[in-house]
């Protein structure tokens, strides 16, 4: 990875779109549940958005956007998401994953929409994580630092082992 | 909350280990392994209530997302499994006692949480295979627990460890590709994932060759993953390279764990006249590559000068003896096969805590090393004596009762050969258990011994109830109760 | 009485072996604590031999013994129960475990020797392990018992650690694990099967009337006796000369009284609760026995006159005396196995006496060697004179015990079809004269060495009292044997009421 | 001869398959490259995705999105959705593994200056020989 500035052509076409790839991913992730698309792709889009940033703007800038422990936590954070739904669902008296059992409504179209809302907080769940695991793997691959590709600090070393 | 238990033994720790990463920034490793503890106690808790609850309704049904089997995934416990799943939370919560100081053996501090976080994922994932009824799920969690275990082990200390990591990495990912294609084959005979239905739909389609296919794949793999007899070279590097904590809990029950699956698709998906009427050459291979297990692992185990690699070679013929109850379908040798998973459980975690605490001691695991250790550290030298007695067979000890029902249902199975086997098999391991027992108890009074203290009573308790288990459960029926149960539901 | 909400007598077994395996924490928790220790030991020991007593006088009142503890698999039960044979094991063993400890006292003390907590814990293990075996209720928990023993043992026979005590300990445990495993464990899985799933000790014999093929039965009965290997029966010894590398008191009460007698009482339980005297009859597989026993009794004999080695003297002589055990229940005829099982009894009392003099000998003047006992009647008069009774019983002689078993042994073999046996009885009996009344003769009747000191010098007294009290009782057991007769009567009681086969 | 081609041709997608997860397994064993080994464990896996892909094909099959009810005359055939859903699982456990099997030979690199598995060996054995105080290998 080289990281001599980029052209200027390139920086002032990438960034405008960032915003909208970013809200694309989230129309992914909510057309998810009833069509193509969800948390996985919409994370990988979302994460594409930052990498487009670290491609034009240089390493550093892009892993500004979202610092490394910041990634770290996010990604048990959306597993947490995923399973942490599943797991309210067994308080309000259901089975596990069992949405409807976050309302206490009788109605079907209610208790429908909980349905949704449960498999969108999950979806977003895993959004998260891919994101953030996509991220992680992107800028770790391609840290860049001359001679050894290989060769990492001894902090990050450290810090490597919260994956 | 008691009727979700079968989900939440899985849930709990499944959750807390994502939190660790989250938590642990807060009071580092304390934070986490209180974690950790808090996790596999409560797995203990619910598979010691789930064993309670099977054991007045004969099995336990759980529909996740309330989507029934076909359709969603379903949780079954029965005897078998609930058998297991005892036996994988409580070793991972003795495990984790003994992590409370025994960390610091061969772990720096900076990766103490991180180990911890990946070593209750692998609890979670090898609890998930035991308790799902769905074979895709299987394979996930089968995953799980291979991935988390190649980072276990490439945690090791020294550099080699890293090299074992990954050599497992390799064989295991073949092993889980093979199962993976296996589970492909039964789906594209019968369209379903769930085990009762494969159950149902596969005795039409017995003679099928994605069916006959689908057995060797599933067998193989787990035969890799489990370190049967000729593929077992992935398994004494990563046991005696991984670090001393990990190496208690992986070789009491991973390779079981593995085992257990073969007992499941056998008996289970596949059926027990499976083997006798549609291949009985698979069963005839099994079952050498078992007896060749049970007779070279001890052997090789003979040669070996660093006692954690010695304990593996021995593990190679342990799950032998247990796979031989896989195949001898009769309702004794199959509980024979079941108990001896709890018997070896409880006889290698004891003598890998022993190999921890001469690794906390001397830096080393090396056999020589055990000279006079009965002298400076009597507890352990107890613990060690008591399970390598187990590991022989000697009346009383819990090896005891397994192999003797191994033995009555080889004769029952018309297999009397496997007797000779087992005898034989017992004879090698006295022989480096009485060399153990010598170093530890009668050393020349000139020898300085190497272990000089005790470690400390977090270290020993494990390694002591495990010893002790040895014992009681060699002098009680209460343990083949529940083996005769289990291959009773097996069998019907 | 009643222990635990249940009658003493039910659980009676099961507390004995708890009581001496609970011991062993006591010891080691006394390990500095030496006069505390000790003081453990002998109150357990007493404990446990009023407890043997109690159960004993349950026995005769006919009250019900022993308890289940578990079954480990189908027909293999851990289960205890009492009857006339194992009470009678179990008195001699618990008895002189009393005695042995006294002596034990005295002879580690003077010796200095190491590792006494150890010493302490293993033998309370031991006579757990015989107490096991002594109320098994069937051939399981038997064969537990047994490989128990072996087991603690070892520790035992290795305990001075040196080169030839760790030779002679590899040795001793080969031969007894390696029968036990090899013969032993099979023979038990065939009886299993011959027995239609059972092992429990059946009066008249578990597989009595069993349509299995002589072939197989006496293929089946060879195979146990060898797997007892603790009867020392020829060509199954070895293990014994090898285990006198152990202190006295080990050799004394394991290796006249415990281990040797579980083996010669494992074959009087195969004999008559397992096979049945009827059975052996049938197939004539007890003639078998009958050979072994005879070539044992007399070539033991032989070897034993050829060794000057006191300790080794005695090993060889209790080998051949054990075969007389063997020899009179392989008669199968009421007086053979009631004398056989008599002498388990009388040769226990009168050959511990031998071992605690060569012991006390060993302590007070470091002699080893029948060659250098000349005179030494002079200097320890009551060790000797408690010697002479034991050479006495060995031979058969009164004032000792031995005379009545012996006596009820010559009466079963004139009463059977092998009379050479009378035969050997009488060479053997010679034999063991030509071997004992010369050391007895060099005690009494030949000087003193030159230059050795003359004065008198005993071992500690703890050895003494021990030694006298067992030459005492040798010669009480002659005085007052009905007790002993009347058990070992009892155990026959089968064979006396339906005759000896033949 | 022509019955055999013509079952290959026929069940062309178990062909490919098969010899994808060949030519992986050669990879995995004759390779002494780490890295080389891990490419050939990913043919591997990729062989098997692409078979349950193949169980999920249904001819004529469409897209499984449910059409709504746009008034087409037929209902139309879909796939069968499942063997994707369970390959999207098996990816990320396939890209885990991999992640995991790139870490460990980064680290090995560092420990032992080489990812060739004839060196690494020879680096073992080396130090099993010299006498130090550590546990024997």
């Amino acid at each position: 990875m080289s990281h001599h500035t980029p052209s200027p052509i390139l920086r002032y076409v990438a960034r405008p779109t960032v915003p909208f790839i970013q809200l694309y991913a989230l129309y992914v992730l909510g057309h998810g549940e009833d069509g193509p698309g969800g948390g996985f792709q919409g994370g990988v889009i979302f994460a594409a958005s930052i990498v487009l940033l670290a491609l034009t703007e240089g390493w550093p800038y892009g892993r500004g956007q979202l610092k490394r422990g910041f990634t770290d936590a996010l990604m048990p954070f959306g597993c947490l998401v995923y399973s942490g739904v599943g797991a309210l669902c067994l308080l309000g008296g259901g089975a596990f994953l069992g949405y409807e059992a976050l309302t206490t409504s009788l109605d079907p179209h209610v208790r429908n929409h909980m349905h949704h809302y449960g498999l969108m907080a999950i979806e977003a769940g895993v959004m998260i994580t891919v994101t953030s695991s996509m991220l992680t793997l992107f800028f770790e691959m391609s840290r860049p630092e001359p001679g050894d590709p290989w060769e990492l600090d001894e902090e990050d070393e450290a810090g490597g082992q919260h994956g | 909350m008691h009727e979700h238990l079968p989900v939440l033994v899985i849930v709990v720790p499944l959750m807390t280990a994502l939190l660790i990463p989250l938590l642990s920034r807060f009071g580092g490793v304390r934070t986490a392994w209180t974690l950790v503890a808090a996790a596999l106690g409560f797995s203990t808790y619910a598979s010691w209530a789930l064993l309670a609850r099977v054991g007045q309704e004969g099995f336990v049904r759980y529909a996740m997302g309330g989507w029934l089997a076909p359709t969603g995934i379903e949780y079954v416990v029965d005897p078998l499994n609930a058998m297991v799943l005892v036996m994988v939370s409580s070793v991972g919560v003795l495990a984790t006692l003994w992590m409370a100081r025994g960390l610091a053996v061969d772990l720096a501090p900076e990766r103490r949480s991180g180990y911890l976080t990946v070593f209750l994922l692998f609890v979670t994932g090898l609890m998930g295979i035991t308790i799902t009824g769905d074979v895709f799920n299987l394979y996930v969690f089968l995953e799980i627990s291979s991935i988390t275990s190649y980072v276990l082990i490439g945690m090791g200390r020294r550099r080699q460890a890293l090299y074992a990591g990954y050599s497992y990495l390799i064989v295991g990912s073949i092993g889980a590709t093979f199962i993976l294609l296996g589970i492909g084959y039964l789906y594209q005979a019968t369209g379903t994932l769930a085990m009762a239905d494969l159950a149902e739909r596969l005795p039409e389609l017995f003679h099928q060759r994605n069916v006959l296919t689908a057995f060797a794949f599933v067998t193989v793999g787990l035969a890799v993953k489990m370190a049967l007899f000729p593929l077992h070279g992935w398994q004494p590097s990563a046991y005696s390279q991984a670090p001393a904590g990990a190496s208690i809990f992986l070789a009491a029950t991973a390779t079981k764990v593995s085992a257990y699956t073969l007992y499941r698709f056998v008996y289970t998906i596949y059926g027990p006249r499976f083997l006798i009427d549609v291949l009985p050459t698979a069963r005839d291979l099994i079952l050498v590559s078992a007896c060749a297990g049970i007779v070279f692992g001890p052997l090789l185990a003979l040669r070996q000068s660093d006692l954690k690699r010695l304990l593996a070679y021995s593990s190679v013929g342990q799950i032998g003896t247990i796979v031989l109850g896989v195949v001898l379908l009769d309702p004794a040798g199959t509980a024979g096969g079941i108990l001896h998973m709890w018997n070896h459980a409880a006889a290698k975690g004891a003598l890998f805590c022993v190999a921890g605490a001469l690794a906390a001691r001397t830096g080393g695991t090396r056999v020589k090393d055990l000279a006079g250790l009965g002298r400076r550290a009597p507890w352990t030298g107890a613990t060690v004596t008591i399970a390598g007695l187990s590991m022989i067979g000697v009346p009383l000890t819990a090896g005891f009762q397994s192999k003797w029902l191994l033995a009555t249902g080889a004769l029952e199975a018309g297999m009397p050969l496997v007797v000779p086997v087992l005898l034989l098999s017992s004879l090698f391991t006295v022989i480096y258990v009485w060399r153990i027992g010598m170093l530890v108890w009668f050393a020349p009074d000139d020898v300085e011994p190497k272990v000089t203290s005790e470690v400390p009573w977090s270290m020993r308790i494990p390694g002591l109830v495990l010893a002790g288990l040895c014992l009681v459960l060699g002098v009680t029926s209460w343990a083949g109760t529940w083996a005769q149960a289990a291959a009773e539901a097996l069998l019907r | 009485m009643t222990l635990f909400g249940r009658p003493l007598a039910e659980i009676g077994p099961v507390v004995s072996m708890a009581l001496c395996a609970g011991a062993v924490p006591l010891l080691v928790l006394f390990r500095k604590l030496p006069n505390l220790r000790e003081a453990t030991s002998l109150l357990v020991a007493v404990t446990n031999f009023a407890l043997v007593l109690f159960l004993y006088d349950a026995w005769k009142r006919g009250v019900p013994i022993g308890t289940h503890i578990a079954t480990l698999a189908p027909g293999f039960q851990l289960a205890f129960r009492a009857d006339a044979l194992g009470l009678l094991f179990a008195l001699v063993a618990s008895g002189l475990w009393i005695l042995n400890t006294l002596y034990s006292i005295g002879y580690m003390r003077a010796h200095h020797e190491q590792h006494q907590t150890r010493f302490y814990a293993c033998f309370a293990l031991s006579i757990a392990a015989v107490m096991g075996a002594a109320f098994a209720k069937n051939a399981f928990t038997m064969f537990a018992a047994y490989e128990v023993l072996s087991l603690v043992t070892y520790p035992l026979v290795i305990h001075a650690q040196t080169p030839e005590a760790r030779a002679g300990a590899k040795r001793y445990l080969t031969y007894l694990l390696g029968t036990s495993i090899g013969f032993q464990l099979p023979a038990l899985f065939l009886v299993w099967h011959l027995g239609n799933g059972s092992l429990d000790f059946t009066t008249g014999g578990l597989l009595h009337g069993s349509t299995a093929s002589a072939g197989l039965l006496t293929f089946t009965f060879v195979l146990y006796v060898a797997g007892l290997a603790k009867c020392a029966v020829m060509p199954f010894h070895g293990w014994l000369p090898a285990a006198m590398v152990a202190p006295t008191p080990v050799s004394a009460l394991l290796h006249a009284v415990a281990v040797v007698k579980m083996g010669v009482f494992g074959v009087s339980r195969v004999v008559l609760d397992v096979f049945g005297t009827d059975t052996l009859s049938r197939i004539g597989a007890n003639d078998i026995l009958i050979g072994a026993a005879c070539f044992t009794i007399v070539v033991a004999s032989l070897i034993a006159l050829a060794q000057d080695n006191l300790k080794r003297r005695l090993a060889y002589s209790t080998i051949s005396q054990l075969s007389y055990v063997l020899l009179g229940v392989a008669l199968l005829v009421p007086a053979g196995v009631t004398g056989g099982i008599a002498h388990i009894g009388a040769h226990a009392v009168s050959k511990i006496t031998l071992f605690f003099a060569a012991g006390a000998i060993y302590v007070a003047v470091h002699k080893t060697k029948v060659s250098e006992l000349d005179g030494l009647a002079r200097r320890m008069p009551i060790t000797m004179t408690a010697f002479a009774v034991g050479a006495l019983a060995m031979i058969g002689l009164p004032p000792a015990a031995t005379m009545i078993s012996k006596d009820w042994l010559l009466k079963g073999a004139a009463a059977g079809p092998n009379v050479f046996v009378l035969v050997v009885l009488g060479t053997s009996a010679l034999l063991n004269a030509a071997y004992f009344l010369p050391i007895v003769w060099r005690a009494f009747f030949k000087p003193l060495p030159e230059g050795a000191p003359t004065g008198r010098q005993e071992a500690p007294w703890p050895c003494v009292v021990a030694l006298a009290a067992t030459a005492l009782l040798t010669i009480a057991l002659f005085l007052f044997p009905d007790g002993l007769l009347h058990l070992a009567q009892e155990a026959a009681g089968y064979v006396a009421t339906h005759g000896g086969g033949h | 001869m022509d019955d055999l081609l013509r079952e290959l041709v026929r069940h062309y997608k178990y062909v490919i398959y098969a010899l994808l997860m060949v030519i992986g397994l050669y990879a995995i064993i004759a390779k002494g490259h780490l890295v080389k080994k891990i490419i050939g464990l990913n043919l591997l896996q990729t062989a098997v995705f692409l078979f349950y892909l193949s169980i999920g094909r249904v001819k004529g099959g469409t897209v499984p999105v449910l059409w709504e009810g746009d008034g087409a005359p037929v209902t139309p055939i879909y796939e069968n959705p499942v063997p994707h859903v369970l390959m999207l699982t098996a990816i990320v456990v396939g890209v885990s593994t991999t992640a995991v099997a790139l870490a460990l030979v980064v680290r090995i690199h560092r420990a032992y200056g080489t990812v060739e598995e004839v060196e690494i060996l020879a680096a073992d054995e080396d130090e099993a020989d010299e006498p130090t105080g550590d546990a024997g290998a």
